[in-house]
């Protein structure tokens, strides 16, 4: 990756704003404009990233890659040299989050065309969160960082609250307020970094190389972990996100759980791996625990649930506990097992919540036990229904095994007895989701249902895009880990 | 010769008796005249001051004539007030302006 | 207008009731302060402070505590007296002058027209607020506080110097005429709010139609 | 010869100015009959006072002159007199159409803003206690007149009763502290008290102590801090609402610029004697504004507390007074009046519509008035300091430098504190955008000058959340100034 | 052209699985010529590959040890972590080779009869083409990992297959039990895998046990994680307490059963511990574990067998019976045996279940209460049917006979007497629920007037793999003869396709087998006398011994037991993490949270009062607090 890559970096933050820009420009009636100038972004947005992700060079002995800095502000204030840029630079697990938002960011898009009640509205706000996301991955400049983290969020309580289902302003509200709340703990870990690392700076990279010391690390560690870790769904920190991804309207869903969960494992690795290596350290078990514990919580919740999206919500939290064990295992193939995960899960979820929104939209009804034999009225869907919770269950060949997998040896390498709860998670997963098969796409087809139709065409465009990820990092995971494995292994402190 | 002390005595003492006059009436206009008693409290102790330990600069008792002026024209417009609550609520009693609460 | 004001019926009452009051509260001390000055205890100037000071506080106490309004706001003319009182004693003729001027012949007139505006002489009885125990607590931890620390303070300097009323009139109109000059507007500003509140009302037609022509 | 003449009194021009125009008001409303002047003149006449007052402040940019010992004209004094007069500017062109409809004297209320203003720079400008206790005075009397302005509604009489008592006490708290600090010091000038702290003339002892509590609770009262808030709300709610936003705007502002200079100047030796009580003023106030404002029903209520939670952030960077602390605090009081001015334009704005001043007012405002609703709620999460907008960036630099100053603890109570603001901010948003308007809401048109102030100040709200550099290093000059 | 293209064997019917799948239907007959085609192919690449292990062509140089290791890196990380694909070929896995791609092609062609019309036809045929893949991919893998992704993917094949009618709701919950319980072994198998890696880390098998053999794992370590693996293999395998999930996998089409719960799937985990069984050689308590699990699943099936009503399902229980006859053999060290049984067993059973299925077809029955009378009728059915009958009931000289001759000698010789006896009582059992079967579906008078009116031999496309299954079910026996093997031309015999060690010649065992044949001929005997085809003495039976009938038509319970164990305590703790999460984290913790501020809010509101005086108050509170504090501190 060259330093003029750099630019297509930058132009990941700004090809949402400006969409975002430009659709306001557009009136809302003209519903055409919309339509052509969302699917010329989306497009635009997935061409990049893929370039980006594909340009990454793992064999390259420079970690971040396609580095570029402008002066924002510096020597004013409290700010010193260099006091604020808007740096941008990817390095392998963000080429890889990179891509994961280019993927999901586009089939988002998609469905939302059914939208009508005020589309213009909803595309402007879904282009903000995108924007925040690409920006968090891209920026090597802490404010920044921060800034665009946030900026995610942002949107998230319109978004839900005007666009979103059952129990939606209860939802929104929740998520939002908890998701905030979370930042406290992020604020508070900022300023006492940068206060402690007395640069003058907000450059990450300077950041990483300042000197902590290991009270320090020890004292803040937490602080940042558990408040990235509750956007990432952390236990006990997690209840906003059943309750948020069942109110949220399909693509919000789609990429709150697809990719806005994953920043919040991806501040911890930033701001806690990558910044206070030794505070990491010391409190990997920790992380490693609360993981194993959400993990089989939440896939022993999503055992009673009897809401297509809250079982789905509660999964998620289930499979990013898998990410916190990866994490927390402090080894080199558990944290890049727990990339591959943030990765699957993210194309995996969004397949889910995409499937289920499709559904919903007809039948305004997600109770499991409601639904019979929905296979036989909509086939394609069941189809990429099971393709996605396959993934979910953990069946080699598809991306969640792969993912799992290093997780699962990670954890053994690691603390056995967790490794061996993990791949115990699994059958559990395997069960809820097998029992709503049965129930839901099997059997005698209830004539209440008769009505639904296929999914459109643009929804089926997009399970495929998915789906087509989710078999390709199960078949052939080297691209992915190739990239991230190159950055884990330069984290420091980690074991091999 | 009296202590500086003394005056500080007197002043203090007003001042508190002020105060008490401000929490204790109900009486607006009551209030009123509590407020100059403490404002006069603090007449006495920038007067003393000055003429204690600031005799060339006298800004203590430049001071009290501006907190003399001030006090007088603060019951100017709090009595123009006052018979606004008056016309409005037919009373004077600060307890009947509890309209905006909570 | 005239005619509502308490004079002359209650007047007569109210001035031989507050100073047999006064003087039957004050002959004690009178008493005490005379001997001790005969005995050399306090100075001459002290006994005046003393005696000025006894005013000032039973007067403020009058304000505070006398049940009927009318008796509360007479207190304060002698508190406002005796602080004029004070100012004579600490050299300042000026501002003693002042005082009774503004306040004596301002202020209480204007509390005295409050009072009669409001028809509080109608029912000269007032009762105090039930957050009485608390002012009272209040105001007895403020003012030991204050002593406490007047006392706590060594003070820069213990002697009273004499002041030139022409010293204090360059100052005044001098350095701080800005200030001066500020006070005027501030005078102004108060009238206006006088003025707006306390009129009476007219009828909420003729600005109204003037300002949309 | 009257030493008074040797003053340089062109230093205060803009004040002069301003003043001036305030007579030029009350004059032409007094006399609109004889000169057949409408009474929509006057709008123009304060705003016309107010422009040149800014466009001459300008030029005493990077100046540092005395006026008389009195008063100081360096860049923080213009920085707060361009600040000043441009919320003059937006607030009159935002307000006068409420004003044509809810207000009787038309010529007093501009002549008060006008005179308010001038209030106000002087307290940014003092370097002399009395000078300064007159200045606060000017904008206490003006705002205690003006709140009472709306005749017709007895909530202002109230309101204005309850600020102009507790005002008088409050006034006499300060007077009292300012007197022990005076006898402390032995003098009223800024310059003569560091001098006298810092040369250990005067002594750190119980006297200073009181007189240092006295006068925060006295200045505390003017700024709404907490337990001296009291008549925040109700002022705020019986006011007329450009008053109300006054209040929550320049007046906020100048108690602010004086604190600075008063803690950041001669104070600043006895820090160790103030800086607690100014803390626990900050905790106390960032809690209780923001619990408060939890609870509340109508919106002008609603942002009292709300302003009453954002002098909490100030009084924090009181608290941690430094250079780097200052501009931060300058560069947030910067971006929380354009913030703040955009919300309270948005309501006036609405207000003056439907005459509704209950938050559930607002419902369905996002399909009735689009632009108005994006606004207001652009502004509400600036408020709130989310990002994009104003507040992040420059709450985030408070905060930052806060920490920086080792007080990272008060850091985390503000953020606290934001983020629950950020739910009742929500509600008012939630009103406008998830509930369809009422059944009989007509789709208005809002002025023009409503139209163009809004658009501004959204303009400035996303400029200084995104690029704050500019302003940041004027903020930076005017607190260099300041600590010179 | 041979091993090196084993990878191939997977890659053919994979491509068509995709072709067939996404494209099957503007295909003409939904490409199911396409998929046979291709299972052709294979079989014959198949051959190949075995001809080449053969050493055909390097002359006639016996070298059983062949073995291709082709690699691709599929993962890494560092050096600490390498994943790659690679294939590898010995004599197990050519005799697995042989078996899947033989009976798969016979399956398909039959299943071109019997699923004719039904819908979905390409898409069956897709699946059929996919599980061979899936299947073919797990015997010549040459990692354990490989295996894993294989072997899950076989269990996929067989949860779509078995929930191929999936309009039926027990089609529907039999696919979600088979999935599921196997899932569980498979925890365990990943378990093992990863625990070998932790401690050789490597996956490559022959790897594994070279260190294994070379005492480089820690002796009870490795116990652990063979044991591990061992779950997986009972899963698959439907050993105990894992069997539960094979009868109700007969939902799906009878084809499907004969290839994948008969001949193929679940012969993987046989194919698992043979291809570990040097290492489990290294942990003799491990073996054990598998000779006695083998050994009570192989009781257990058979007496279960003798009750069942529904020929699928006895054929079912037969197999989790024989399954544990090879897991016997296993644990007495014999692959030879097991992988000899394994073969036989594939061909007979597959043809039972073809011709049960062939029967249905003609029928629309499967409970032989409702059957009987049918041998006139279905001549050809009839008589290969009894072929496979007699080869599983072990009679001489059916290839039943043969392998079940070699596991009775490696029990008795590594087991002791009382695994002898009960595997050889076990035998006889086969032996009488065999002839009940036979009977009972054939013979005496039919009970369903009905459907014996308009049953009919099956078409020639299904009754021509049922002769050639049938033909093998009786040769397939002898094979194991060297004289045969060189007989036709390969070198060295076709009985060391199944040595792994050493060349060892099939030895007849006359005592042992002659003891074991005169019990199944007793049993067979007395089968005939007591049925003779009257449906009436299935219920008198059940007269007999109501309490014992019940418990084994009941299965032993053990399904009651999971239901009760799932319902009871996974859902009662899931309920109860639920509850947790809903009131205690959730409504308590965030939601109690946040009422809390708000209710703080309110409380503290009530203290503006509105009164001047109160306000004051406050006002001077604040301050005499400050000073008495400031006072205190000072």
């Amino acid at each position: 990756m060259t330093e003029n890559d750099g630019l297509l970096l930058l132009a990941l933050l700004l090809l949402p704003l400006g969409s975002a820009l430009l659709l306001m420009l557009v009136p809302s009636r003209e519903r055409s404009a919309i339509i052509a100038l969302t699917a010329a972004s989306s497009l635009a947005m997935f061409a990049v990233s893929v370039y980006v992700f594909l340009s990454y060079d793992y064999g390259s002995s420079e970690q971040f890659q396609g580095v570029r800095a402008w002066t924002w502000m510096e020597n004013v204030g409290i700010l010193g040299e260099k006091g604020i840029q808007l740096k941008v630079g990817i390095d392998g697990i963000a080429a890889a989050m990179v891509l994961l938002t280019g993927i999901i960011t586009m089939a988002g898009t998609w469905v939302s065309w059914k939208i009508t009640h005020r589309t213009k509205d909803f595309f402007i706000l879904l282009y903000i969160l995108a924007a925040g996301v690409f920006g968090t991955f891209v920026m090597l400049d802490l404010f920044f960082w921060f800034l665009l983290y946030e900026t995610a969020v942002l949107p998230m309580y319109l978004l839900i609250a005007v666009w979103g289902s059952t129990r939606k302003e209860y939802g929104a509200m929740k998520l939002m307020m908890m998701l905030v709340a979370a930042s406290i703990l992020i604020f508070a870990g900022i300023f006492a970094i940068y206060t402690e690392a007395g640069l003058g700076t907000f450059d990450l990279e300077a950041l990483f190389s300042a000197d902590y010391p290991v009270s320090f690390q020890k004292l803040f560690f937490p602080v940042i972990a558990i408040g990235c870790g509750t956007l990432g769904g952390l236990f006990p920190l997690h209840s906003w996100s059943p309750d948020g991804h069942a109110a949220a309207p399909t693509a919000v869903s789609m990429l709150h759980a697809g990719v806005l969960m994953k920043l919040g494992a991806f501040g911890i690795i930033r701001l806690g791996f990558q910044v206070l290596p030794e505070g990491a350290e010391f409190w990997a078990p920790g992380l490693l625990t609360l993981g194993i514990v959400a993990a089989l919580y939440g896939a022993v919740s999503a055992l009673r649930q009897t809401d297509l999206k809250l079982m789905t919500g509660f999964s998620s939290v289930s499979h990013m506990g898998y990410v916190f064990v990866g994490l927390g295992t402090f080894n080199a193939i558990g944290i890049t097992g727990s990339v591959l995960q943030m990765f699957a899960h993210g194309v995996m979820t969004a397949l889910f919540f995409l499937l289920i929104g499709a559904m919903y939209d007809q039948s305004h009804d997600r109770e499991i036990p409601h639904f019979s034999g929905m296979a036989k009225q909509m086939p394609v869907w069941a189809a990429f229904f099971v393709i996605a919770g396959l993934a979910s269950l953990g069946l080699p060949g598809l991306s969640g095994f792969v993912a799992e997998l290093h997780i699962f040896i990670g954890a053994f390498r690691a603390y056995p007895l967790v490794g061996g709860l993990a791949v115990l998670t699994a059958a559990i997963t395997a069960t809820y989701l097998l029992r709503m098969f049965a129930q839901s796409f099997f059997g005698e087809m209830h004539p209440a249902w008769s009505g639904m139709r296929e999914m459109t065409w643009p929804e089926r465009a997009g399970s495929a895009v998915l789906a087509g990820s989710i078999l390709w990092l199960g078949l052939w995971p080297s691209p992915w880990i190739d990239r991230i494995a190159a950055t884990v292994e330069g984290l420091q402190g980690v074991a091999l | 010769m009296i202590p500086l002390e003394n005056f500080l005595l007197l002043s203090a003492a007003l001042f508190a008796i002020g105060f008490y006059g401000v929490l204790a009436r109900r009486s607006a206009i009551l209030i009123l005249m509590s407020v100059e008693l403490m404002l006069a409290a603090v007449s006495i102790n920038l007067v003393a001051f000055a003429a204690y330990l600031d005799p060339e600069g006298l800004t203590g008792m430049i001071f009290a004539i501006f907190v003399i002026t001030i006090a007088a024209a603060e019951v100017g417009l709090a009595l123009g007030i006052v018979l606004r609550l008056y016309r409005e609520r037919q009373t004077a009693n600060v307890d009947a302006a509890d309209e905006l609460k909570w | 207008m005239l005619r509502r004001l308490p004079l002359p019926s209650q007047f007569d009452r109210i001035i031989i009731t507050g100073g047999l009051v006064a003087g039957v509260a004050l002959a004690p001390l009178l008493l005490v302060l005379l001997v001790l000055l005969a005995v050399d205890e306090i100075t001459a100037p002290e006994f005046v402070f003393w005696l000025v000071a006894a005013i000032v506080v039973g007067g403020a106490l009058g304000t505070v505590l006398l049940p009927n309004i009318v008796y509360a706001a007479l207190s304060l003319v002698a508190t406002l007296l005796g602080v004029a009182g004070v100012y004579l004693l600490l050299g300042s003729e000026f501002l003693a002058l002042a005082q009774v001027l503004i306040y004596g012949g301002g202020v209480v007139i204007l509390l005295l027209f409050g009072l009669m505006l409001t028809n509080a002489t109608d029912d000269p009885v007032v009762t105090d607020g039930s957050q009485k125990p608390f002012a009272a607590m209040v105001g007895l931890l403020l003012a030991g506080v204050i002593i406490a620390a007047a006392y706590d303070a060594t003070w820069g300097g213990s002697e009273l110097a004499a002041t030139s009323l022409r010293a204090f009139g360059e100052r005044l109109f001098g350095d701080f005429m800005v200030p001066f000059i500020i006070i005027a507007v501030l005078l102004d500003i108060a009238l206006t709010g006088a003025y707006v509140n306390a009129r009476r009302e007219r009828a909420p037609a003729g600005d109204d139609q003037e300002a949309s022509s | 010869m009257n030493p008074a003449l040797d003053y340089e009194y062109a230093l205060l021009l803009p004040e002069l100015i301003l003043a001036g125009t305030a007579a030029l008001v009350l004059f032409a409303d007094a006399f609109r009959r004889e000169f057949g002047v409408s009474r929509r003149l006057l709008p123009w006449l304060a705003v016309a006072g107010a422009v040149v007052a800014g466009l001459v402040s300008l030029t005493y940019a990077g100046r540092s002159e005395n006026f008389s010992e009195l008063l100081t004209v360096d860049d923080f004094t213009t920085f707060f007199r361009v600040l000043f007069a441009a919320i003059l500017v937006v607030l009159v062109l935002g307000s006068h159409e409420f004003v044509e409809r809810h207000v009787r004297h038309v010529g007093e209320f501009y002549a008060l803003l006008l005179l308010a203003t001038v209030g106000a720079i002087f307290m940014s400008a003092a370097r002399e206690l009395i000078t300064a206790y007159i200045a606060i005075e000017l904008l206490s009397f003006s705002l205690y007149v003006a709140v009472s302005l709306t005749l017709a509604d007895r909530r202002s009489g109230e309101a204005s009763l309850k600020y102009v008592l507790l005002g008088g006490v409050a006034s006499a708290m300060l007077l009292y502290g300012l007197s022990l600090l005076y006898g402390v010091a032995g003098s009223t000038y800024y310059a003569e008290i560091a001098e006298a702290f810092s040369s250990g003339t005067a002594a750190f002892e119980w006297a200073l102590v009181l007189g240092l509590a006295l006068v925060i609770g006295g200045l505390g009262f003017k700024a709404s801090a907490v337990p001296f808030h009291m008549w925040t709300p109700d002022a705020y709610e019986g006011a007329p609402l450009p008053i109300t936003a006054f209040l929550s705007a320049t007046s906020k502002a100048a108690i602010v610029a004086l604190l600075l200079r008063v803690f950041g100047g001669p104070l600043l030796p006895a820090i160790d004697e103030w800086q607690w009580m100014v803390a626990a003023l900050a905790v106390l106030t960032m809690a209780f504004g923001n619990l408060i404002a939890l609870q509340q029903s109508n919106i002008k209520r609603l942002l009292a507390y709300s302003s009453i939670g954002q002098v909490g952030y100030m009084l924090m960077a009181v608290t941690a007074v430094s250079a780097e602390t200052s501009s931060a605090l300058l560069l947030h009081i910067a971006g929380y009046l354009v913030t703040n001015l955009a919300v309270f334009v948005v309501v006036i704005a609405v207000h003056n519509r439907t005459g509704d001043e209950r938050i559930v007012g607002f419902r369905g405002l996002a399909e009735t008035q689009p632009f108005l609703a994006l606004v207001l709620t652009a502004g509400l999460f600036s408020l709130a300091g989310m990002p994009l907008l104003a507040g992040f960036a420059t709450k985030f630099f408070l905060f930052q430098a806060v920490a920086s100053e080792g007080f990272l603890w008060l850091s985390v109570v503000a953020v606290i504190a934001s983020t629950v603001s950020l739910y009742y901010y929500l509600q008012v948003i939630r009103q406008m955008y998830l509930y369809p308007p009422d059944a009989d809401a007509e789709r208005w048109r809002p002025s023009v000058t409503g139209l163009v102030t809004t658009g501004g100040l959204l303009a400035g709200m996303v400029f200084i959340g995104l690029y704050a550099g500019p302003v940041f290093e004027l903020a930076d000059q005017a607190a260099t100034a300041l600590f010179a | 052209m041979g091993m090196e293209q084993a990878w191939l064997l997977p890659a053919i019917p994979v491509a068509l699985f995709v072709v067939v799948a996404l494209f099957g239907r503007f295909l003409p007959r939904e490409g199911d010529w396409l998929v046979i085609a291709g299972m052709a192919a294979t079989v014959v690449l198949g051959l190949l590959v075995i001809l080449d292990f053969q050493g055909y062509f390097e002359g006639s140089a016996f070298a059983p040890a062949g073995e291709n290791h082709y690699a691709f890196e599929w993962a890494a990380i560092a050096d600490v972590l390498a994943i790659d694909f690679s294939t590898y070929v010995d004599s197990i896995t050519v005799v697995m080779i042989a078996v899947v791609t033989v009976v798969a092609l016979m399956v398909m062609v039959y299943s071109v009869g019997y699923m004719h019309g039904e819908a979905r036809y390409g898409w069956y045929f897709a699946l059929l083409s996919f599980f061979t893949a899936a299947m073919l991919l797990l015997v010549v893998s040459g990692n354990l990992l490989q295996l894993y992704l294989a072997w899950e993917a076989v269990g996929l094949a067989s949860y779509l297959l078995i929930g191929f009618y999936w309009e039926r709701q027990s089609a529907a919950e039999a696919a979600k039990k088979a999935f599921i319980t196997t899932r569980v072994g498979d925890v365990g198998l990943l378990i093992g895998i990863i625990l070998l890696w932790r401690a050789s880390g490597t996956f490559e098998i022959q790897e594994i046990i070279a260190l294994a053999q070379s005492g480089g794992f820690d002796e009870t370590y490795l116990t652990v994680a063979m044991l591990f693996l061992f779950a997986g293999a009972a899963g698959k395998s439907a050993q105990f307490p894992l069997h539960v999930w094979l009868p109700d996998a007969m939902e799906g089409p009878t084809p499907v059963s004969a290839l994948i719960h008969a001949a193929t799937m679940v012969v993987a985990g046989v194919y698992l511990v043979a291809r570990m069984l040097p290492v489990f050689d290294t942990v003799l308590v491990a073996r054990d574990v598998v000779l006695y699990v083998g050994l009570l699943t192989a009781l257990m099936a058979a007496t279960m067998g003798l009750v069942a009503s529904d020929i699928k399902r006895v054929l079912a229980y037969s197999t989790v019976s024989q399954l544990g006859f090879m897991f016997v053999a296993l644990g007495a060290g014999s692959v030879t045996a097991a992988m000899f049984h394994l073969f036989t067993h594939a061909f007979f059973k597959s043809l039972l279940f073809l011709g049960s299925g062939s029967v249905i077809h003609a029928t629309g029955r499967q409970h032989v209460e409702q059957l009987g009378g049918l041998w006139s009728k279905m001549p050809v059915t009839g008589w290969t049917f009894l072929v496979g009958g007699l080869a599983l009931a072990g009679l001489a000289p059916l290839a039943g006979f043969w392998s079940k001759d070699e596991i009775l000698y490696a029990a008795l010789s590594e087991g002791g007497a009382f695994v002898y006896v009960t595997l050889a009582a076990t035998a006889a059992l086969t032996a009488l629920y065999t002839t009940r079967l036979v009977l009972l579906t054939f013979f005496g008078a039919p009970r369903d007037s009905s459907a014996h009116a308009h049953a009919h031999e099956s078409p020639r496309i299904m009754t021509l793999p049922l002769l050639v299954l049938a033909t093998l079910s009786v040769v397939a026996g002898v094979v194991a003869f060297d004289g045969v093997g060189e007989l036709l031309g390969f070198a060295g015999g076709i009985g060391y396709l199944v040595f792994t060690e050493k060349a060892h010649a099939f030895e007849f065992h006359p005592d042992i087998a002659g003891a074991a044949t005169a019990a199944s001929l007793l049993a067979v005997a007395a089968g005939l006398v007591y049925w003779r085809g009257a449906a009436e003495r299935a219920a008198r039976a059940q007269a007999w011994a109501p309490e014992l009938h019940r418990m084994l038509v009941e299965r032993y319970y053990m399904d009651h037991l999971y239901q009760a164990a799932v319902d009871r305590i996974v859902l009662g703790l899931a309920g109860i993490v639920a509850w947790v999460d809903d009131h205690i984290v959730n409504r308590t913790g965030v939601d109690g949270g946040a009422q809390g501020i708000g209710y703080a809010g309110l409380r503290l509101k009530f203290l503006q009062t509105g009164r001047i005086p109160n306000y004051a108050l406050a006002m001077a509170l604040g301050i005499v607090t400050l000073a008495l504090v400031a006072f205190g501190a000072s």
